[in-house]
């Protein structure tokens, strides 16, 4: 066992599995000799070379499209996207393709590929470095979609994504890469993609989040005074999500509330509120809510604060939500 | 000297080893091919030919779905595929009949994927062939994929793709073959510059003068080949995955030639083409001319030519039979393939059809 | 006054504004000369000239970024995708360009652009013929969607989305092009972008729908035995959406029925269910359902129909639903 | 003879005007400007520098957020901006800010955008730039739209966009290169080739020997050029802008130059470069040359440039001052600027979130 970082735990776990594995390769734009511009892959390509370690030109198309070929060819393909704002010129590769290989050859081929995405705000950045796009990967048959909110699940997560026969699409909330570290064992283990987990136990009101916001809303439930009790789940993969986890939890708090750093039209929670309605409306005490961002384009680091999601904006919604009286 | 030395595409020089009669034009260049296998391109051409007129005939009949006929196209397919292995690879777009019926692909599997099921994508294992490819410029970075695993994986093994003259427009066509060029990736690709991209002539997709002088951009060798001439591509292809398995890079072919039916059958030809235009390259039947040239050779009389045609012409017709007759895809076919195991939310869809099935039958 | 197919419509209008307003330029894969492979275009490049009615090289991303550009420099472009299921190239343009530009410039440029895509199933199709793909569009902040299921509201909005100073995908059910005729008036008139059409006015039950989806629904209702009555809801505009007039209808009637083309995660229904709930929730008297079709890649013809509508799977939803009690 | 003739991008010849100390390498190619304009396009290329050199303190101070250097690149700035009409267009990658300030965007605007403002890419009217363009090589077809409205609107009018050699490879250059180029749009491209796109060498991005020879591809002309000789940059854009005028279409520039300083300032070039590859470059700083060049011209002085830099350093520091105190944007700004009108469900959103802040206040 190690105190590592995020970023530390997803560098030794693709260390780890480039080690097992000989077929795993890395790469992406910079991701090769420099490690990647949050310094992820660094290291990589000194211990395993340059064929299995190497930087792309700037070719998002080209890099989800060779991925398909190597995956095809007997390679497990780890792509790092820069950011995910930059994944928009390969999402003809990752709808059209990576998603369908395996159902248009009828399960010839599996493509075992792993995407790796920076995303999220919270980071001060340029424009197009800020974006939560889960649902333009998890509205899309056939792909996978995981975001780790810790250092143990970001392992866990990863290694289950490499070896999983279908292309995962792994999302790493940037602005948590460095913050705090947390015990990771040395040895592999995986963490199952598709099962939420239940952070906290309470019966009162279930709270469904991932990645960063996950956390700073731990840290908002600590400070958050109510004799109420609070679920908190971590549902870690968005596809296939694991809804079961979160119908069941509201079939006993008779409250959802989601939240996240999307804007709001056609987000997770949308989609969420849509199955607790179809498997659970006889139990619920409260409209199902939602708190994320606004239907805008994330603004400029000045502006980002009003599209963040703060303490406040969580405390908000949470006393809403509990005393909503029917 | 190699070909794509001599022929700088700059120039606008077409290789060519056959003339439009089938005679040798450049002897040098006759690429070394036993009978048994020019006999096996032939018939290959021939079967990928009646099966279009077929297909052709069956969808005109309400019997067949949409259908991107090869007509004319022959020789660009069959001579690059029987350069190669049988173990490379093929990343076609989606006029490549003919290639996919030389490389291992059935007839019967082809047919089925026109007939509308995805089954007639699965081929047989050991078949190096992936499924045509609808997006254009797609399949170019697939390729370079296929290839830079061959090459660090150290198999001898090239990928071939194919793209259409409309389809090096696309920018996914530039960042496929720019990233196979910059790791040397053993890949071959040809464009099939058919003149037309549906309705859109080739002067109208590109202001350079020739496709192949494109390769300059990737720092490659291209070469501009006259694509009616079974033999040429065939010399072509062969050299370039000898480049490529030298760890020398690709090679972008430009196949001279013309699609002589419709660009699907949903199309109608004679809106942006004249007929001139068609009859004149009507003379130049790749399949006539090799024809020709196997005759010159002795290797082929009008009678083997008779009974190859009717011994094809009734393969086709039993085979789409089958076709016709083949399952639909049942409920398990159209879920089960979408992950390797089926995810909970997606078990709970099917199941609730297959009850609202048994319940409709019920009713 | 004259009898049209939704095609015809569709080419009347552009006519129409292209003589009206020279800055009106129609362009696309095949658009110019044969008039488009749907001859929706036909004829227009002949009465227009080359420079304002021209075919593009097979470059999605070009045809969009190119519009953008051509809309700064003071002209109307109405670029037409042959396919939605080709727009993925140009997805990059769409979401991170034609729907920002405004917002990045902070109001300096406005882009009048229209993109016409062909959309949706059951015409027997290739793979990536039969999408639709209304989440990517209405989850971006800053586009417009439409999809008119009339000729009438065909060139309602069409003219409206050619005037209507913010992009605006509008999207062609290309199974209804040729799918009989309306009465269309020949002068020019505008359907408001953004406001639903209440079809049938009815109590007990709201169906929203849109496109080809809903002629269907409007037939299957006329064969669905009921005392009860329902009121159908033609949402028209699918961003920004008019969930107002379905919440209104669901306070009425209580119960919502979503019936659309589209997969399911994600979907129209889902972004509507949660906004009744947040908004009507106290007024539900059965959860809110959706039909659509299922979380795959739609299947080739042979098996597109398990995919798809048809009327035994209306007539199942909507007497499941009437049939709720809580 | 044009430039574009006598350079030809496949002999790798590079065009110059001045060398490395400031002497005309090449009279007859020296462009004729005036006095005026020679001495403000020098005046820029100090402005852009201090600035960079400024807004680098800046951020290292914590008071600005991150920021594109663009020391070393002036000259391929400056010169083709020059060389321009104040109406032509400019579409831009990230890295232009001489080139912004040049052609009309205010100091001000540039700081408060890389303050992280929304307002700094707000330029006057009649300024023809657009804001910085982040996701790379979509700036192209941009410019060939711009383009193309020009032409066909018979505006005399270009369109010049800007892009990085890591840029070239993306699939949004060849789609906006190709499609400009068919049409013959009024567009000049300008590859900054700094040598490095991060910290990705030039070679690992493309195999072709020069970036101009990419133009081959397009069947435009291409040309190489020292990208940190503002004379030779002006030169080639002005006649390149005569070319697009008259209809003959687009030209591709290679301007062939390097990055003295990060790649943004999160960026540490020393983990990818040699701090002796940066020395070299040095010497061939693009302000010093020209310096040399009007100073040997007799139009600058010592004290001229003393009291200049003087000038533009308090210049700079008090637009810092201006930005640093100007307003973070409001909830209206946030929201108002989606659609021309806001939507109903928008203004609930936001009608609420003012409710919220209204609310925390009161707590
Ligand atoms: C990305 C994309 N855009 C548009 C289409 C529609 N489309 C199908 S075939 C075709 C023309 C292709 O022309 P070309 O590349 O010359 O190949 P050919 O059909 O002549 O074999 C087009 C535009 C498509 N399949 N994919
Ligand atoms: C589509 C896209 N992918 C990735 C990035 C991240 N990125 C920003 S700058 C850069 C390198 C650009 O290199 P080059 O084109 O040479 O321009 P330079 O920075 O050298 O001026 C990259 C990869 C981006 N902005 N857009
Ligand atoms: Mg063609
Ligand atoms: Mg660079």
């Amino acid at each position: 066992m190690a105190q590592m970082t995020f970023l530390q735990a997803i560098n030794q776990t693709l260390d780890q599995q480039m080690e097992k594995d000989a077929s795993v390769v890395v790469f992406g734009e910079d991701a090769g000799f420099e490690g990647g511009v949050f310094r992820v892959t660094a290291g990589l390509q000194k211990k395993y070379g340059e064929d299995r370690v190497f930087d792309t030109p700037i070719a998002e198309a080209a890099i989800i499209g060779s991925a398909v070929g190597m995956a095809i060819n007997g390679l497990k393909p780890v792509a790092e996207i820069q950011f995910s704002g930059f994944m928009f010129p390969g999402y003809n590769q990752i709808a059209m393709h990576l998603a369908r290989f395996r159902n248009r050859s009828r399960g010839k081929y599996n493509l075992p590929v792993v995407i790796r995405m920076p995303m999220g705000g919270g980071v001060r950045a340029l424009e197009h470095h800020s974006e939560s796009l889960e649902t333009l990967f998890a509205h899309i048959p056939g792909l996978k979609l995981v975001v780790p909110s810790t250092p143990y699940d970001a392992k866990g997560l990863l290694t289950a994504a490499i070896k999983d026969p279908d292309p995962v699409i792994f999302f790493e909330p940037k602005k948590i890469y460095r913050a705090g570290k947390q015990e990771v064992p040395e040895e592999e283990y995986t963490v199952e993609i598709g099962k939420a987990k239940i952070v906290q136990k309470g019966d009162d009101l279930t709270i469904v989040s991932w990645g960063a916001v996950l956390r700073d809303l731990q840290k908002a439930l600590a400070n958050y005074k109510t004799d109420k009790s609070i679920e908190l789940i971590d549902l870690r993969t968005i596809a296939p999500m694991d809804s079961a986890a979160v119908i069941d939890s509201v079939k006993k708090t008779g409250r959802l509330l989601v939240i996240s750093e999307q804007v709001q039209s056609f987000n997770v929670a949308s989609e969420l509120m849509a199955r607790v309605n179809e498997e659970a409306f006889e139990y619920l005490e409260a409209p199902p809510q939602r708190l994320n961002g606004f239907d805008i384009t994330v603004p400029l680091p000045k502006g980002e604060h009003h599209h963040a999601i703060d303490e406040k904006k969580m405390h908000h919604a949470i006393t809403k939500i509990l005393g909503y009286k029917i | 000297m190699s070909i794509v030395d001599r022929f700088d595409p700059l120039k606008k020089k077409m290789f060519q080893v056959l003339d439009q009669e089938g005679n040798i034009v450049s002897k040098d260049d006759v690429p070394e091919i036993d009978d048994k296998t020019l006999l096996e391109m032939y018939r290959v051409m021939q079967l990928a030919r009646i099966a279009d007129i077929k297909a052709l005939q069956y969808q005109r009949q309400g019997r067949m779905l949409t259908f991107a006929p090869v007509q004319g196209q022959e020789a660009a397919q069959i001579g690059p595929m029987a350069a190669l292995k049988k173990t490379d690879w093929l990343s076609p777009a989606f006029r490549e009949m003919a290639a996919f019926l030389y490389h291992g692909v059935t007839l019967e599997q082809t047919y089925l994927y026109w007939y509308g099921n995805e089954f007639g994508s699965r081929f047989d294992d050991g078949v190096h062939v992936l499924p045509v490819n609808v997006p254009i410029g797609s399949q170019i970075s697939h390729a370079a994929g296929l290839a830079y695993a061959a090459k660090i994986q150290k198999k001898d093994q090239v990928a071939l793709t194919y793209i259409g003259d409309g389809g090096t427009s696309h920018g996914e066509f530039h960042e496929g073959m720019n990233f196979a060029a910059v790791y040397n990736a053993p890949m071959i690709t040809i464009v099939q510059n058919n003149q037309y991209a549906i309705s859109t002539p080739r002067h109208k997709q590109t202001k350079s003068e020739t496709i192949a002088q494109k390769a300059i951009a990737y720092g490659i060798p291209g070469v501009q080949v006259d694509g009616n001439d079974v033999l040429a591509m065939y010399a072509v292809v062969k050299e370039a995955r000898e480049r490529a398995i030298k760890g020398e890079g690709p090679t972008l072919i430009e196949a001279y030639t013309y699609r002589l039916g419709p660009h699907t059958t949903s199309d109608d030809p004679t809106i942006y083409r004249k007929d001139e235009e068609v009859e004149e390259w009507k003379k130049k039947d790749p399949i006539i001319r090799f024809r020709n040239y196997l005759i010159n050779k002795k290797l082929w009389t009008d009678k083997k030519e008779e009974k190859l045609v009717q011994e094809l012409t009734d393969l086709v017709g039993e085979t789409f039979k089958k076709v016709e007759q083949s399952q639909a895809p049942t409920v398990d076919e159209v879920f089960d393939y979408t992950y390797e195991t089926l995810p909970p939310y997606l078990a709970k869809q099917k199941e609730a059809y297959k009850a609202f099935l048994k319940e409709s039958e019920e009713n």
